[in-house]
């Protein structure tokens, strides 16, 4: 993760014309669907999921229709035809987190999953009452949830860094919290709800430092900046192939071999045994160990395709467009009275994620007004409910932009807002 | 859109009908929308017999669709026996908005229904079959 | 469940000329394919995982491509478009197995997803240390390993039916061990090794005499023969999408609702959830407490699509085709020497699956052989040890049929047989 | 497909070199192939040095690939030492054996050179990676 990792890092390189978002959007088909008013989508909810390039949709169909069979153990050329697929699918995820080997990916249906897989099974396995372990108060509740289950489950306590008024991890609570020796960090790569990007090479130095293994999700930077594990340090992450123009039903849970190697099963069934008979089963390899039943093929192979259609554009430029688009949008949303802004001001830390408030107006009332303005944004606590709370706001409207977006995007949303308030005023 | 704000709803949000906490009441209760969060209280009082609404109030914080239609729902409401708000359909209080209301935003404009269903009953009641095809 | 129901029903009613399979490969675009050799191909291994119809293959094509958003929450036209969608795929799945309402179907990956919930969820919550359970001796691994674990970690004790030399299960033996008081009997509706329908009701009246409730695992059933779980009266029901002409990784569980609303979530994290705070959260109604994260939007939309496509041939035709399928290569099989076929001989009770092993030749090398002439099958334990075990065999060659299979197809397995043969002789 | 089956490998599987369970033995192994379950021993004798393999026999069930396989590895080990053993290169036996092997039947060619490494190196030994395309 080269840019969120250094914040401020990137500077005087941008390069918001390395490709045009409205050029990309003739290959996403959605874009040829008039709304429901006839106005031009103005797709902004990137940050719930992403529309799929014709690339991905054609390599779903293809497989679907050509090279399908159940994959592993099937002796005939079908099957040898879709196992390549599915692992060149697991070797291309490999090369685009920077794993040491395509054996450390465990795909799971979506980040959540993979959350959840290194809290049943890591978790209950290393765990003790009494432990501790740390996460954050601007996590998604996929980072979250799973981890008071397990606390509670074993008796650990979970605490939360807090977050400062604009909306990033304070380093002082960061660092107290850690002096109390948690087992593990789980921390978002950004904030969906605030669009922060953390700081994640200091948290990961600072952590290990501490002595505890670090748990990246990465569900809402994978898909918008380069991630690189090893350069980062970190011991597990996820992310979600629907978010980063793949499939949905995909996801992947990377971990160091020796962590997968040393962790439990989490679901048990095929394929993810050797030996099983009446007394009892002996483990596969990894990550084949995790991977209980008939994987989500298909959808691994589409995530491939997604992959390589972002590699083809170049992660760093995808962050520079965002980043450009992120200044382009602050700028003139900073200029409209009645218009709240969460998250940082800094363009260096903060991704392609606005969250606001408009003075008066409900978001659901926004986001409706939105949609007959053709502008689909989200509203709503965006399954980080914490955040809502440290603010104490019911709800924000998000705007999350992507690949496809381009500045007349930016100059639909800042309308929609006055058409909004035009309407309540 | 236009449509689905038109003057009738905005004019019932900016100016709702029965707002408020009745203090004291009969009945009470509190309620909220998983989809977004907000959450409304509903209380009543009734007449000697116990059986018949006299005064109503609602309270809480929520999107023009929830404000909305808790006004025009308690607007109709005094005079009307437990019995009869018992039998009350859903459908009815959304022809009342008299606007087209999307799937996603059916669990506002029945909140305050529900609210209401759960004063008259004592305990929660289950989203109306209408709100059923969108989950929090 | 009614023709495997009553094993035996449904004879004289056969209607073997319901749909040519000849014709339907038209509406699968794998058979478009030539095979390596240049041979038509065969696909005899349905048990595996089933084709894919062009309608089901183009449902999910446009799904991502003009109706896809994220699902729930989304307060614009394309995520209500999608969200209904989605949800019109759980009440089709709802239809088709005869469940109360849509609220008791949960989306999970597959079937060895949805039996592992039960085991997390359910069994957690219920089976205590001293309890028994019961599963048989021709399970799945995925009705098996789920259950080791599981009475592992509480301390319970899993027993398991025998089966008899013909490949079916005990009655004495059943009997004997729901004596013993079981809490759950987790049985297959169909043998994915050896073909045996299992006589469900049988099954479920007497479990219930006994005050256990029943899981059904119909991954090699439900894609084959008419599911009512009302009409069965069992508690859980477990299915694959991909075995049936769906998507991969989208399955299902099945389960009464009360029972849903009894058990504590499995995974947990975003749309599961009605509140979250720092100290704890509440779940959210079912089925949704079960769908952790944002779900395989798109293979439960194509799994709709995938059981329209089977319930517009009718479910009652798909079996009794498969039922005359079975019958022919049953006859032809056992006429060639050297051939030891496995599972029940009545094929009142012997699904469209057919389990053999050829004198002096490894499975192995029957598949590559078998390849070479065009023809898909499976060679192997197929997920089923104990099977192996029982009848003391490394492996077997599985032919299994579907409705795009015909006589030709069993022509092709007879001579397919006859020149590994040769070539081995 | 008979290119996989030619005459040299259907010959070795009819009449294996080297079948049998060497005892007393040297070294000894034991490991399977999780795709089909099959299983295979290896003992060896070694010379007084004991660094040089004298004989060697290969046991268990398997398919015409892996038994032919470990007949045609076997058949070159005598005079070797174990160095030599530990330094062989997986796809010599590959090239060896032929013929074009299909992934699926990978595990199946190789299963042999992994006992025979996890018998000179005293522990489990991996799966090659021209293996690992395909998993158990
Ligand atoms: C009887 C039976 N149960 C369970 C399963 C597991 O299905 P899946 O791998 O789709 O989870 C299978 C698949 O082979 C099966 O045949
Ligand atoms: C930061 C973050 N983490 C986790 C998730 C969960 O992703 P999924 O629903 O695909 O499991 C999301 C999705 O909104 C997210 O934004």
């Amino acid at each position: 993760m080269t840019t969120q990792m250094t914040p401020g890092s990137g500077v005087g390189s941008r390069i918001p014309g390395a490709f045009s978002g409205t050029a990309l959007r003739t290959d996403f088909p959605v874009f040829d669907r008039p709304t429901g008013t006839g106005k031009r989508l103005v797709y902004l909810d990137a940050a719930a999921s992403a529309p799929k390039p014709r690339r991905v949709i054609e390599t779903i169909a293809d497989a679907y229709g050509h090279h399908y069979a159940n994959v592993h153990r099937g002796i005939y050329e079908l099957s040898e035809d879709a196992t390549a697929r599915f692992e060149a699918a697991r070797a291309t995820v490999a090369r685009f987190v920077g794993a040491a080997s395509p054996r450390e990916i465990v795909f799971a249906r979506n980040a959540t999953e993979a959350i959840n897989l290194v809290a049943y099974s890591w978790g209950r396995a290393n765990l003790r009452a009494g432990d501790r372990m740390l996460t954050t108060q601007l996590e998604h509740h996929a980072n979250i949830v799973p981890w008071q289950q397990l606390c509670r489950e074993v008796g650990a306590t979970l605490d939360y860094v807090s977050i400062t008024d604009d909306g990033r991890l304070d380093p002082d609570d960061l660092r107290a919290h850690l002096a109390n020796g948690p087992k593990l960090v789980a921390v978002a790569g950004v904030s969906n709800a605030l669009g922060t990007i953390n700081p994640l090479t200091e948290i990961v130095r600072l952590a290990h430092e501490a002595g505890a293994l670090v748990l990246v999700d990465a569900a809402q930077s994978a898909p918008h900046m380069p991630t690189d594990v090893a350069a980062l340090g970190c011991d597990f992450l996820a992310l979600s192939g629907h978010k980063m123009l793949g499939p949905s039903g995909i996801g992947v849970l990377w971990a160091r071999r020796e962590l997968l190697e040393a962790m439990p099963p989490f679901m048990t069934g095929g394929s993810m045994i050797i030996k099983v008979t009446l007394d009892g089963a002996e483990w596969n390899e990894v990550p084949y160990k995790f991977e209980a039943g008939t994987p989500a093929i298909v959808e691994a192979i589409g995530l491939g395709e997604a992959i390589n259609y972002l590699t083809d554009l170049g992660m760093d430029a995808v962050r520079e467009h965002e980043r450009y688009l992120f200044e382009q949008a602050w700028a003139a949303l900073r200029e409209i009275p009645g218009v709240r802004l969460l998250g940082p001001d800094d363009p260096a830390i903060h991704a392609g994620v606005i969250s606001f408030v408009l003075d008066g107006i409900h978001p659901h009332d926004v986001a409706t007004v939105f949609d007959s303005e053709g502008v689909a944004v989200r509203a709503g606590h965006h399954c980080a409910q914490p955040v809502m709370q440290r603010y104490d706001i019911p709800a924000t409207t998000r705007a999350s932009f992507y690949v496809y977006n381009d500045t007349d995007d930016v100059e639909a949303l800042a309308s929609a807002i006055r058409a909004c308030q035009n309407l309540f005023s | 859109m236009d449509n689905l704000y038109r003057d009738f709803i905005l004019e019932h949000y900016r100016n709702p009908h029965n707002k408020g906490f009745l203090d004291p009441h009969d009945l009470h209760f509190d309620d909220s929308n998983p989809t977004c969060g907000d959450e409304m209280s509903m209380t009543l009082r009734l007449d000697a017999g116990g059986e018949t609404i006299t005064d109503v109030g609602f309270d809480g914080r929520g999107c023009a669709i929830s404000q909305a239609s808790a006004s025009i729902l308690t607007d109709g409401l005094r005079g009307q026996s437990l019995d009869q708000v018992r039998a009350m359909n859903p459908k009815d209080l959304l022809d009342e908005l008299g606007v087209p209301i999307g799937p996603a935003r059916l669990k506002c404009a029945l909140l305050s229904y529900k609210v209401l269903q759960g004063a008259v009953r004592g305990g929660e009641f289950e989203w109306p079959a209408e709100a059923e095809s969108m989950t929090g």
